[in-house]
């Protein structure tokens, strides 16, 4: 096993004695250079964990341990991370320069140095040219820049982002993903992503962890989380799903990774195929379809495709999402909209999937769900 | 209209995400400690121990002409408590409380909500012009009403020249002298209060009451007016303490006929050197204080939420 | 007896001739014009002695103050009215004067010393009759014009504790015909009468200045200050003593008890009660001397308030008024100022 | 082509009606500092209506008025004296308010505030009966000591407003680049809560400048400050000096409104 | 010619003397019972727009037609309008009653008629058991179904909607979007709707009216402004599209829709197919492609196909997101993650689009576009 930079043991923070706790015994590894996104709601605990790690707040229980020592109780500026603020929290009295400068000015280092390294941060984020700037005098893509060069001139031991991305408009978002994630890469500073947007994280993250109620649901690449989903939770949370109860009738050999082949029976519509973890034959369980692995049909190809109506259509440019009564339920489908010709409200659908499209979740179903 | 995209109120910048400290630590709690600790012995010794001395000098006994006898007893409460004579002032001293509040509320509430609503670039020159009067002293104000309202000053010599009278208007040396005098030093800090109670009146309250048929006069009485009565109350209670605490102004603007507990007190300390009983009335007028802003908040809570 | 009391402030360094005096006594004109008249010639003529003077508004301050310095006294002369000094003796605040440290003591007549051999009074004064020279081209003869009707809403009164208006009871009570040490209830019921008709119980900035601005036509004054005001307004006030008579008003001069700078304060009292001083004072704000060997001229001596029995004076006894200033103030509040 | 077809806006009287409103109540409002303004040139020898002539006359008498001169220079050392010592009390004790969570907070929030709320005639009432004993009265000490009380709320008010408002996520970035609490104070907390530091410290001054009661019943005899001596000159004079003297405290005072409402906004400062 | 519901005619609005204007010129014509979105960037105009057709300013010039009658001088009490906020602006100190049943005091109908339309205006909005609840005791989406509520029960000539949606979390937008248009359409009360996201315009839409620097660039259908942009201003901001500089190199024959078919030359990329309005031959033109159009094929299969290597991929769950390299430029293209065999970075990539999928741009490319 690969010795970890950074790993998070039973973490548990509560913030007033009655209260839930908001971060519930939380563990994880994270490998070297890894960029490691905490995804989840608002009010999940992301917030929380990143602070604890930076040693902004102390926690309830467990330890936080970097590169093997254990800092759960040195002191926030002993710690020698980076921390890039949602507001960017970019000294409004002290110019870019000094902005960036001011961690090496509390490490001793010379002032030549210093000068060095500030101006090699500034190229960096290539914003050499506004040294000399105030804060205020810049936009808000290179205020975040300026924060990013600020946490990562000090050569930080883990570079931590709280929401860097969620004040700005979705134009420049997309920008700076791309920009942050080059840098990170560039400096392969083991880094803590804080979001709540699900893009942001697949995009850029090598591990994600996605949290809910002060818990991680699952921890892993994103493909894994996408097209993998442990929990009925993660699979909604990130992107859209159909969720539809099924029964697993019988195994049907096996899968890749190590997966079973089942067969399903899901009450109303017939009996299809699906993907599991193994030991799963017997049991009733959520069978998760993304949206855009449902084929839809405008004729009764297929032996196991499901008749139903176009019920809704919506167009997002890029695609067409429609909405496809079967039985009593309506399942939501994705068609790009090069797609041929296009149905319209009313027009009958045959929806039919890939058995290794239709992923039976671990978890198994609460009661209520549909 | 950039103000449309301001949230109707400014969230706490980071207090939401936990960064207040939590003093529970030994070494936050010597931090916080240290910080508070000059203050607080600064107030107590400027604030607290005068008081505390002024309310024991209440229970001594005044003989006339200033000699004082410490013991401990009632009499001097006994007195004002029993006497007719100081159940008139605190009544007066009420009643022009109320008056100069009233309508000092009146005369500020327009000047308030243009300043509000104001989106000029003159609106921070217009504020500081409204509140400049603030920062010079209350004397030099009443000053200038004695030359506006006296016998021969400004306003009877003008209506005079223009044959609206013939005897000259008696605004000064009585009760209306006080008030209009009062009502003016105190419009500053009832417009000062009126804008920062508006906090939940704005133009597209307005603008959406005009959309959905509301007259100019109905937005005014439906909505304007509702959401402004926060601050018309916090300007009113205001208005109403400084009013009946001041006696610089009755004073001079009373010719000794406007008799208010201020002026008693002033009166009993200066004039006839009855400490213990001028002590007994700050106590009673402080007792009065605290009941009003007591009921009022409660009030204001009710109302304003 | 007590005189050699002094040492006890510890101020050693002052001598009769040097160091410094703290001297309360009035604000206002009367400040200026005893700067004038006494304290700058004072200070010619002992150049190391330095004066400090703290101003008070009345008579009733400067003992308050004096009160609040019993234990430690940092005043040592006092100017003041006689009335208040009298508590103030009783109180044992002042000390008694020396006359062999204060020679001029002498030239004090016996009905202006003290019998107890305190501070002896140092100039004198009346309430009188402000008018408006206007209004009244000849000055009113009767104190009645304060009732008349025509003037109502342009009369101003002091109302006590101003010894302006102590002595208006006194002199009300006198015209009804009652003993006021015995009972204000007449003067009472006819100043009541007046009320309605009084522009203002406390004239601001003063009773003078009430006159002569035209605020009012009448007012209740003390003759001296009228008497300076009427020149500067080039006689646009007057100033009368009318036929029912009038109070004096008496100004004393008091040694602290245990004044720090006892010695030089001593001098000043003594250089207070000389005939210069007297004089200049006198010329200056019209206040009669108290000593016999002041000579002013005729057209000052016209103007001061006449000391030799030809004034037609109300007593107002200094005891008595101590103990009715409290009661007559409450009256007045109560009972005679209206809204 | 489109300019032939602009057109005024419609006629609204209910908008000049208001202005007009307005103008009169601010007419109302400045009517006692026009009429000293103007009463300060007037060649009256008295206190009336209307002006004479024209005369610098009463402002030329100033500087030979000690009375002024000497309250002016008592006032000036008492006020600086007082912003000195209330913004060393005052800002620290904004800052365990606001950045710091404790049991009884809210309560020592309104006791810093109280002062505000108590008669100032019955605070000064106090002051003279306390300081008397002790030998305070009429000495700088005093003074000053009164004044602190009736400052200090102003000094947490504008400080704690400023708090509030500043991100303290700026304080947390310079924690992680590695300063500890006094340098982040020093260099980041201070400098961000500058302007209402120094609105809480004109505030401060120009109370403690102007203020007229305590000074009056603390220190009339023997520190009178420059409002009261302007009270005693009201009360004994009624010629224009005293005009001529609060026209140019007026404009003082302008010109330090003007200058903090630039800083800070005053409206938030003085709620 | 429909006979149009609101017709706005040369609206302009000027600040200021001296300012340029906000509003330009605008002409539009809205159908009844359509919902238009004004879509545009910040600054565009869109407010200014709407608060003159509500009656909030006053137009510098031009005219504002509401079902035959000018109404450009009514004031806004006369206009029978309804109107949503951005921050709502509910009446805080009136409770949800209160604050629906506002217009129709304001109108004088009678108490009974009143509760019963406001009880049945707050079933449409699903919010009947809040009805006594203040307006801050309410979730940001309630209180924006109470405003809407509060601006149908009047039953307005015009619903007019001001960025209704930009207060709210992705999921409850999309949730809003549904529901704002669902009740558009069961009231059929003709809607004009800002905004500056592109998605909830597409997504809602019978009309888009794309706005820029005072101007409409574009009125249209949905599928009009996606697939037939008329500037590249409107290609770019609505959704994302490759540019290519083009030469119109010959007509070869009519494609549907009046259009024609043409073929172009790319510098440096060869000839291809393209469809654009009549009337180009001969002139350059720019080429818009959307990304998910391109076809991204691992061999050299057509022979129109363009060699490439993969650039950069991200994953954003539903699709992959690849930058192709050909020749001296970067071509972005999008695929389901569906769609067999996943692409690496460094691969060999050959590019090609069908012609009716490159549009050519009516308006003349500037100089510096590439
Ligand atoms: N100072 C505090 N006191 C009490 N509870 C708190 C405090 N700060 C946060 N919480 C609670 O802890 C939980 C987790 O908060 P946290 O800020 O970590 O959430 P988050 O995942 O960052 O959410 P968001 O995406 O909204 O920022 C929330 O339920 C929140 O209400
Ligand atoms: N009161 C005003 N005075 C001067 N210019 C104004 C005023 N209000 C808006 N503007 C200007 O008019 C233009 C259009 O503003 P408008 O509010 O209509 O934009 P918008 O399209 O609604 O933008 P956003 O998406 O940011 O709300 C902008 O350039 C803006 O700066
Ligand atoms: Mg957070
Ligand atoms: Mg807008």
């Amino acid at each position: 096993m690969i010795e970890s930079k950074l790993s998070i043991v039973d973490l548990t923070k509560r913030y007033a004695a009655g209260l839930d706790p908001a971060v519930d015994r939380l563990n994880m590894e994270v490998e070297e250079g890894h960029l490691v996104a905490l995804l989840g709601p608002s009010g999940c605990g992301k917030t929380t964990t990143l602070r604890m790690v930076a040693g902004l707040m102390d926690p309830t229980a467990g330890s936080i341990v970097v590169d093997g020592k254990e800092i759960t109780h040195t002191p926030v500026n002993k710690r020698g991370m980076g921390m890039v603020f949602q507001s960017y929290a970019l000294f409004p009295h002290m110019n870019v320069e000094q902005n960036v400068g001011f961690g090496l000015q509390m490490r001793q280092v010379s002032k030549s140095e210093q000068q060095k390294r500030v101006a090699s941060a500034l190229d960096m984020v290539q914003l050499g040219h506004l040294a000399k700037r105030q804060p205020k005098e810049l936009s808000g893509g290179q205020q975040q820049r300026i924060a990013l060069a600020r946490a990562l001139v000090v050569e930080p031991t883990l570079l931590l982002l709280d929401e860097p991305l969620s004040n700005l408009d979705a134009k420049l978002r997309e920008t700076m993903r791309t920009e942050i994630r080059s840098i990170q890469q560039r400096t392969r500073a083991t880094t803590l992503f804080v979001t709540h947007d699900q893009d942001e994280a697949l995009d850029m993250a090598d591990r994600i962890a996605v949290m809910n109620g002060g818990l991680i649901e699952q921890f892993g690449s994103p493909t894994e989380v996408y097209e993998r989903p442990r929990t009925r939770f993660v699979a909604n949370f990130i992107g859209q799903a159909n969720f539809l109860k099924a029964r697993v009738v019988a195994e049907m050999g096996s899968a890749a990774d190590g997966e079973i082949h089942y067969k399903v029976d899901v009450e109303g519509l017939g009996q299809f195929g699906a993907v599991g973890a193994p030991g799963m034959a017997g049991s009733t369980r959520e069978l998760v379809i993304r949206p855009h692995r449902l084929r839809v049909g405008t004729e009764h190809g297929a032996t196991d495709a499901i008749p139903g109506i176009i019920e809704r259509i919506s167009y997002t440019g890029d695609a067409l999402s429609v909405g496809v009564r079967v039985a009593d339920r309506t399942l939501n489908a994705q068609l790009l909209t090069s797609s041929g010709k296009l149905p319209r409200l009313g027009d009958a659908a045959y929806l039919s999937w890939d058995a290794q499209d239709a992923y039976l979740l671990p978890e198994a179903p609460e009661s209520s769900a549909s | 209209m950039t103000t449309l995209k301001e949230p109707l109120q400014r969230p706490r910048l980071g207090a939401a995400e936990g960064e207040l400290e939590q003093a529970t630590t030994k070494r936050n709690r010597r931090t916080y400690l240290a910080l508070l600790l000059p203050g607080l012995l600064g107030l107590v010794v400027s604030f607290v121990f005068p008081l505390a001395y002024m309310v024991r000098m209440s229970f001594n006994k005044g003989a006339p002409d200033g000699v004082i006898e410490e013991t401990f007893t009632l009499d001097t409460y006994i007195q004002p408590l029993t006497d007719p004579y100081y159940w008139r002032v605190t009544l007066d001293t009420f009643q022009m409380g109320v008056t100069v509040g009233v309508l000092c509320v009146i005369v500020s509430y327009p000047v308030a909500l243009f300043l509000a609503r104001s989106t000029s670039k003159w609106r921070g020159l217009l504020i500081a012009i409204a509140i400049a009067p603030l920062l010079t002293s209350a004397v030099v104000r009443t000053y200038g009403w004695m030359v506006i309202l006296g016998t021969n000053g400004l306003v009877n010599s003008t209506l005079a020249d223009w044959g609206l009278i013939d005897t000259p208007l008696k605004l000064t040396n009585n009760m209306t002298g006080v008030t209009i005098g009062l009502v003016e030093i105190f419009m500053p800090y009832a417009i000062l209060a009126m804008i920062s109670g508006f906090g939940r009146l704005s133009p597209q309250l307005e603008e959406a009451a005009g959309s959905l048929g509301a007259s100019k006069f109905k937005v005014f009485t439906r909505v304007t007016l509702p959401l402004s009565l926060p601050g018309i109350l916090t300007a009113f209670l205001l208005v109403f303490v400084l009013s009946i605490s001041t006696f610089i102004t009755p004073r001079l603007l009373g010719g000794g006929s406007v008799q208010v507990l201020a002026t008693e007190i002033y009166d009993q300390t200066t004039g006839l050197l009855n400490w213990p009983f001028a002590a007994a009335l700050s106590v009673i007028l402080l007792v009065l204080f605290g009941l009003i802003i007591a009921v009022y908040q409660r009030l204001t809570k009710k109302i304003g939420g | 007896g007590c005189g050699g009391g002094s040492g006890s402030a510890g101020t050693s360094n002052s001598s009769a001739t040097s160091g410094e005096i703290n001297l309360i006594a009035y604000a206002g004109v009367w400040q200026d014009q005893y700067n004038a008249a006494v304290i700058e010639p004072f200070k010619a003529k002992y150049p190391d002695i330095k004066i400090n003077y703290s101003s008070k508004r009345s008579s009733a301050e400067m003992l308050s103050a004096l009160q609040g310095q019993k234990n430690d006294p940092a005043t040592d002369v006092a100017i003041m009215d006689n009335s208040v000094s009298t508590t103030g003796n009783t109180q044992g605040l002042f000390d008694k004067i020396d006359e062999s440290a204060v020679p001029n003591l002498a030239n004090v007549p016996e009905k202006f010393q003290d019998k107890s051999g305190f501070g002896p009074v140092v100039m004198l004064d009346a309430v009188g009759l402000l008018y408006d020279t206007a209004t009244f081209p000849k000055a009113p003869e009767s104190w009645d014009v304060l009732w008349d009707p025509a003037y109502a809403g342009r009369i101003n009164v002091n109302a006590p504790p101003s010894l302006l208006g102590l002595s208006l009871t006194a002199i009300t009570s006198k015209m009804e015909g009652e003993d006021y040490t015995q009972s204000i209830d007449k003067a009472v019921a006819k100043l009541k009468e007046m009320a309605p008709g009084v522009q203002t119980f406390a004239p601001n900035p003063d009773e003078y200045q009430n006159v002569i601005t035209g605020q009012t036509v009448l007012g209740l004054g003390q003759n001296a200050r009228g008497q300076f005001y009427s020149d500067q307004s080039n006689k646009k006030m007057g100033v009368t003593f009318p036929k029912e008579g009038t109070v004096y008003q008496i100004n004393t001069v008091n040694l602290v008890k245990d004044a720090p700078n006892k010695a030089a304060a001593e001098t000043f009292i003594n250089y207070a009660l000389s005939p210069e001083a007297q004089t200049a004072f006198a010329k200056a704000l019209f206040y009669a001397p108290s000593v016999t060997n002041a000579e002013l001229p005729a057209e000052v001596k016209d103007r001061v308030v006449p000391t030799d029995g030809s004034l037609n004076i109300v007593p107002l006894d200094v005891q008595f008024l101590s103990s009715a200033r409290d009661k007559w103030t409450d009256t007045w509040k109560r009972q005679i100022i209206t809204k | 082509m489109s300019e032939a077809r602009l057109f005024k806006p419609r006629f609204n009287p209910a908008k000049p009606a208001f202005g007009i409103l307005v103008f009169l109540l601010y007419l109302f409002l400045l009517a006692p500092l026009l009429i000293v303004f103007v009463v300060s040139f007037a060649s009256n020898q008295y206190l009336s209506f209307p002006p004479e002539g024209f005369t610098f006359k009463w402002y030329e008498m100033l500087p030979e008025e000690s009375t002024f001169m000497n309250g002016m220079r008592i006032s000036l050392i008492v006020a600086v004296i007082v912003t000195v010592i209330v913004l060393a009390l005052g800002v620290p004790a904004a800052l365990a308010l606001d950045r710091f969570e404790f049991k009884a907070k809210a309560a020592v929030q309104s006791f810093f505030l109280s002062p505000l709320l108590i008669p100032s005639i019955v605070l000064a009432l106090g002051m003279v009966l306390l300081f008397g004993p002790l030998k305070l009265t009429n000495t700088y000490a005093g003074i000053i000591i009164g004044h602190i009380a009736i400052t200090i709320p102003f000094v947490i008010r504008t400080t704690l407003m400023s708090l509030a408002t500043t991100d303290t996520s700026c304080e947390a970035a310079a924690r992680i680049l590695g300063a500890n609490s006094w340098t982040v104070f020093r260099r980041v907390t201070l400098p961000i809560i500058q302007p209402g530091v120094i609105a809480g410290g004109v505030i401060a001054f120009i109370v403690s400048f102007d203020e007229a009661v305590i000074s009056l019943f603390v220190a009339e005899s023997g520190l009178p400050t420059l409002p009261v001596q302007v009270l005693r000159y009201v009360e004994n004079s009624a010629d224009a000096a005293v005009a001529a003297l609060s026209v140019i405290l007026i404009l003082i005072s302008l010109a330090v409104v003007v200058i903090v409402e630039r800083v800070m906004g005053l409206r938030k400062a003085l709620r």
